[in-house]
């Protein structure tokens, strides 16, 4: 595996992505303790590709909520604190795809564009009400098109300030398994499976049951 | 701790006795293997084979217990401590907190990148084997030899000039952006930058650029060369450099910096300020580029008197 | 991305808006503009559910010299400056805002340029009809507005006529100079856009 | 008549040569088990038990089919006993029986138990006959609390005998916190500031899912059941 070239690979798929309208999110979640994140690191950085350069991340996530009479609309705003950026990116996620209880992992809908800094004003214009928000920070691997992140999350003691003290969530780490595919894209799946097995059995990444 | 220490001595002890009785059993083998060279004991004395052989086999012998001796006290100590966790330290790479292990994977992936890469450019330089000549590679040498040396000021002289020059004009920022040879950038108001390559204090080079335009390339270098893309700066860049021609005075270094810097600063208000001959702001789709030397009033090149 | 000053080219009653754009290409094939391609300015406005949303407008626009770039502007120009993958977010919004009906309307014509300065000469056309002529100047090599105006108008001027002044520039109101940047140049399209809807509304209805 | 006789000789052949091989296996066994008891190991002993049992089940099913005549209506009479020798049947028994006589014959043609052991069997059935139901199930409860007490008795001695599995088993992730994490992301559990919102905003999503999916009227209650019981869990945390 030429680590060099499937990065550049995945760099044209997730350019492409932009183009194309029905993407779809392929999704595997599980956790692991802190503890044992040093292990869990060890062993993506062996298995992915960017090892050189780990990429760790602090991101400031912000979920905003359109409530109409009987429906309601759910965007998501995120941004890096850490380093600081200047440019957003807005996300819809759609609630997962039930319909084939066979499938092995999680699908739902899934569109992201990058935007300028003024999102969270643009989303207040247009009736969309902050919900909740939080700080992720962790790594994020790449193996291929499958991105793997690891990340603990924060809560805020004061509302609006990624800078103020942050709580912890728990004494574990979110870790998520996920590729962005056209629908209909069958052996991402098997992709999935196959590498949530060499995490075994640090960690075992399931479908979303929420 | 202690025990650690003393283990550490046992076990070090141990390796060398287990190369004396190596060198011991290699030796008796080449005995028996070359046979006995007539060899004199120290009393002058022949040695006979079978006495070499024992003397030799005694020696083994002797290495060989003083070595059981070492392992059963090794083990003794080790013992005293859990095993459970000793064993646990080969299983487990995260107790071992030495960087071997990320950095072997670095090496790894970089060594096989680094023979991919080496292979794709040994394809494209089978592709285009031009010999390149060997001078090439010798001239920047040479340019450096050749770099004046009466010409060399301190840079504490060149840090007091842009000092002095940003201090009198208002519109006008300097900065330092290399140090040999010194590289100043040149902000004059919002209108443009200029880049200059001194020599000594004397200007070597001048370009000039929309402010917004980029000063470093791609890979964070100094873009020296890159001409602007907009034909007011590429033609202000011209005058600029028959500019600092005309200031050139190789005796009074200061003053000629000090002139080509109020002729630069007159471009501040290159966009807003006609021209001086025909009162237009454009001409063949250029503002008023060109300043007189001595008025530094702004004229189009074609108005200029 | 320099200054850029967009203007309405007046058609005159005993022209056609083709014959219009006529007169503004001969001229500057005279003043030795080089095409340089195709430009394009769209605006889809999405209205919002009124049981869900109380009225508002969110204006897509896209401007083909950012090709991958969408701008999404609110009532209160704000401009949201995104990737392209923004229109799909917009129809998953589809039970709080819908497209307005014939109301996608842009501007697309040819691109020219003449040393540092860029024209543009746009046909209007809101669904299927031409409704009227759009100049884009813009001045590259500067980005503050204040700097170039008057040289801007007397560029303009020089190919469109000694008579012609354009509407003083909504930027210049501005106390602070700051920086041009592209959605100051979708402002002023949105701006030239909702006055030919709104002229485009009023004589429908006089018919 | 004739026929019937045939049919009999067929089965009563059938039956015999099953019973030879069930023999054979047996013999194997016990050859293992009295020869090679020192390299035996446990696969291959499992192996001759699954052999065997495979015979036996053939043997029984055989004896169950429709097919074979009912053994159980025929009648052995033994005409005549006698204390001497009998070769043939010495060689037929392979030597296990060496005469038809009065100590052996009611041992071989026995159809019920012994009556001690028939008296036993009795007293058992009318113990457990009169036991109630509940101490029954009393009982059944205790012997489960024992085994379970044994095995985790076993599994916690498991540990100190096995330092290095247990030291592997370590858990490295915990599905409560999978499911706090993945709450918190999604659905801002945790995040929100307020208890009181909670469970409102619980039922806003709910909805936002049946919006998504277009869902069509008929689906709608078991949203809203969902959206209950999701709501129950909220106050019960």
């Amino acid at each position: 595996m030429n680590p060099s070239m499937s990065h550049v690979l995945g760099m044209v798929s997730t350019g492409g992505s932009s183009s194309s309208s029905a993407q779809q999110e392929y999704l595997l979640v599980g956790s692991i303790m802190d503890a044992a994140s040093d292990s869990l690191l060890l062993r993506l950085k062996a298995l992915c590709d960017n090892v050189e350069i780990p990429e760790t991340f602090r991101d400031h996530e912000m979920v905003f909520i359109l409530r109409g009479q009987n429906q309601q609309a759910m965007l998501r705003a995120r941004r890096s604190v850490n380093p600081p950026s200047s440019s957003w990116q807005l996300r819809y996620i759609g609630q997962p795809d039930v319909s084939d209880k066979s499938r092995m992992v999680t699908v739902r809908s899934y569109h992201d564009c990058a935007t300028s800094k003024n999102l969270p004003n643009f989303l207040d214009e247009i009736g969309f009400k902050l919900d909740y928000e939080f700080v992720a920070e962790g790594h994020m691997f790449r193996k291929g098109r499958l991105k793997i992140t690891v990340s603990k999350l924060y809560k805020f003691s004061q509302p609006g300030l990624p800078e103020s003290p942050l709580d912890v969530m728990t004494q574990s780490q979110l870790v998520e398994l996920s590729v962005v595919a056209p629908s209909g894209s069958e052996n991402v799946p098997e992709d999935m499976r196959l590498f949530a097995e060499q995490l075994k059995p640090l960690v075992i990444v399931d479908k979303l049951h929420i | 701790m202690a025990t650690a220490l003393e283990n550490a001595n046992l076990l070090s002890r141990a390796i060398l006795t287990t190369q004396k009785l190596r060198i011991s059993v290699s030796k008796t083998f080449n005995h028996m293997k070359d046979g006995i060279k007539v060899s004199q004991d120290e009393h002058g004395a022949p040695k006979s084979f079978a006495s070499q052989l024992q003397e030799d086999l005694f020696l083994i012998n002797e290495s060989f217990i003083e070595l059981e001796k070492l392992t059963m006290a090794v083990r003794r100590q080790r013992e005293a401590e859990t095993i459970g966790n000793t064993g646990a330290l080969s299983m487990d790479p995260v107790t071992d907190k030495t960087p071997l292990y990320p950095k072997a994977l670095e090496t790894y992936k970089w060594a096989t990148r680094l023979r991919e890469h080496s292979a794709h450019s040994q394809a494209f330089l089978n592709n285009s084997s031009i010999k390149r000549s060997s001078g090439s590679g010798g001239s920047p040498a040479k340019r450096r030899k050749t770099a004046p040396t009466n010409l060399n000021i301190s840079t504490q002289a060149v840090d007091n000039l842009v000092m002095n020059v940003n201090r009198q004009f208002h519109d006008v920022k300097i900065t330092k952006i290399q140090l040999n040879p010194t590289v100043l950038q040149v902000y004059v108001s919002r209108t443009l930058q200029a880049i200059i390559v001194l020599r000594g204090l004397l200007i070597e080079r001048v370009l000039i650029r929309a402010h917004h335009e980029n000063t470093l390339n791609d890979d964070g270098t100094l873009d020296l060369w890159t001409a602007s893309k907009y034909e007011v700066f590429q033609k202000i860049t011209e005058h600029a450099t028959a500019a600092s021609l005309r200031y050139y005075l190789p005796t009074m270094q200061d003053l000629s910096f000090r002139s080509f810097m109020h002729w630069l600063n007159s471009f501040s208000k290159l966009f807003s300020t006609p021209c001086r001959l025909c009162g237009k702001y454009i001409k063949d789709n250029l503002p008023p580029t060109w300043r007189c030397f001595r008025t530094v009033e702004p004229y189009h090149e074609c108005c200029r008197p | 991305m320099g200054v850029t000053c967009v203007t309405q080219w007046p058609v005159t009653e005993n022209r056609t808006v083709p014959q219009a754009v006529e007169v503004l290409t001969k001229r500057l094939d005279a003043l030795g503009a080089s095409k340089s391609g195709n430009f394009g300015v769209d605006c889809e406005t999405y209205q919002s559910v009124p049981t869900n949303v109380p009225l508002k407008y969110i204006h897509v626009m896209h401007n083909k010299e950012q090709p991958y770039t969408c701008y999404a502007v609110t009532d209160n120009r704000t401009c949201l400056v995104c990737e392209n993958s923004f229109e799909a977010i917009m129809h998953r919004l589809n039970g709080f805002y819908v497209p307005k009906k014939t109301a996608r309307i842009e501007s697309k014509g040819t691109r020219y340029e003449m040393g540092d300065f860029i024209i543009k000469i746009g046909i209007v056309s809101l669904g299927p009809h031409a409704r009227g002529v759009l100049v884009e100047v813009e001045y590259t090599p500067c980005v503050i507005i204040q700097d170039c105006w008057p040289l801007m108008v007397e560029f303009m001027q020089g190919f469109m006529g000694a008579q012609y002044t354009p509407n003083t520039h909504p930027m210049l109101a501005n106390k602070q100079e700051v920086p041009f940047n592209a959605e100051d140049t979708v402002f002023q399209y949105l701006e030239q856009f909702e006055n030919f809807v709104k002229r485009g509304s009023s004589t429908a209805t006089v018919r | 008549m004739q026929n019937q006789d045939k049919v009999l000789d067929n089965s009563l052949d059938y039956i015999l040569s099953r019973v030879n091989d069930l023999k054979k296996a047996l013999t194997d066994l016990l050859m293992k088990l009295e020869h090679h008891h020192e390299t035996l190991n446990w696969p291959s002993v499992l192996n001759s038990f699954a052999l065997l049992s495979g015979q036996i089940n053939t043997l029984n099913r055989h004896l169950k089919s429709d097919k074979t005549p009912v053994l159980k209506n025929l009648i052995i009479l033994p005409l005549k006993l006698s204390q001497d020798r009998d070769e043939e049947l010495e060689k037929v028994t392979e030597g296990r029986v060496a005469s038809f006589n009065h100590d052996v014959v009611p041992n071989y043609l026995r159809t019920k138990p012994e009556p001690e052991s028939e008296e036993r069997e009795q007293v058992l059935a009318k113990d457990a006959a009169q036991l109630s139901p509940e101490v029954a199930k009393k009982q059944i409860d205790n012997l489960n609390r024992l085994s379970t007490h044994l095995l985790s008795m076993l599994a916690s001695q498991r540990e100190t005998w096995d330092p290095d599995s247990s030291k592997l088993n370590i858990t490295t992730s915990s599905p409560s916190d999978t499911n706090m994490l993945v709450g918190a992301v999604n659905m801002g559990r945790g995040f929100k500031r307020g208890m009181v919102q909670q469970p409102m905003s619980n039922m806003g999503a709910q909805m936002a899912r049946q919006g998504d999916q277009h869902a069509p009227v008929g689906k709608i209650p078991s949203g809203i059941r969902t959206n209950i019981k999701s709501g129950g869990g909220h106050f019960n945390r």
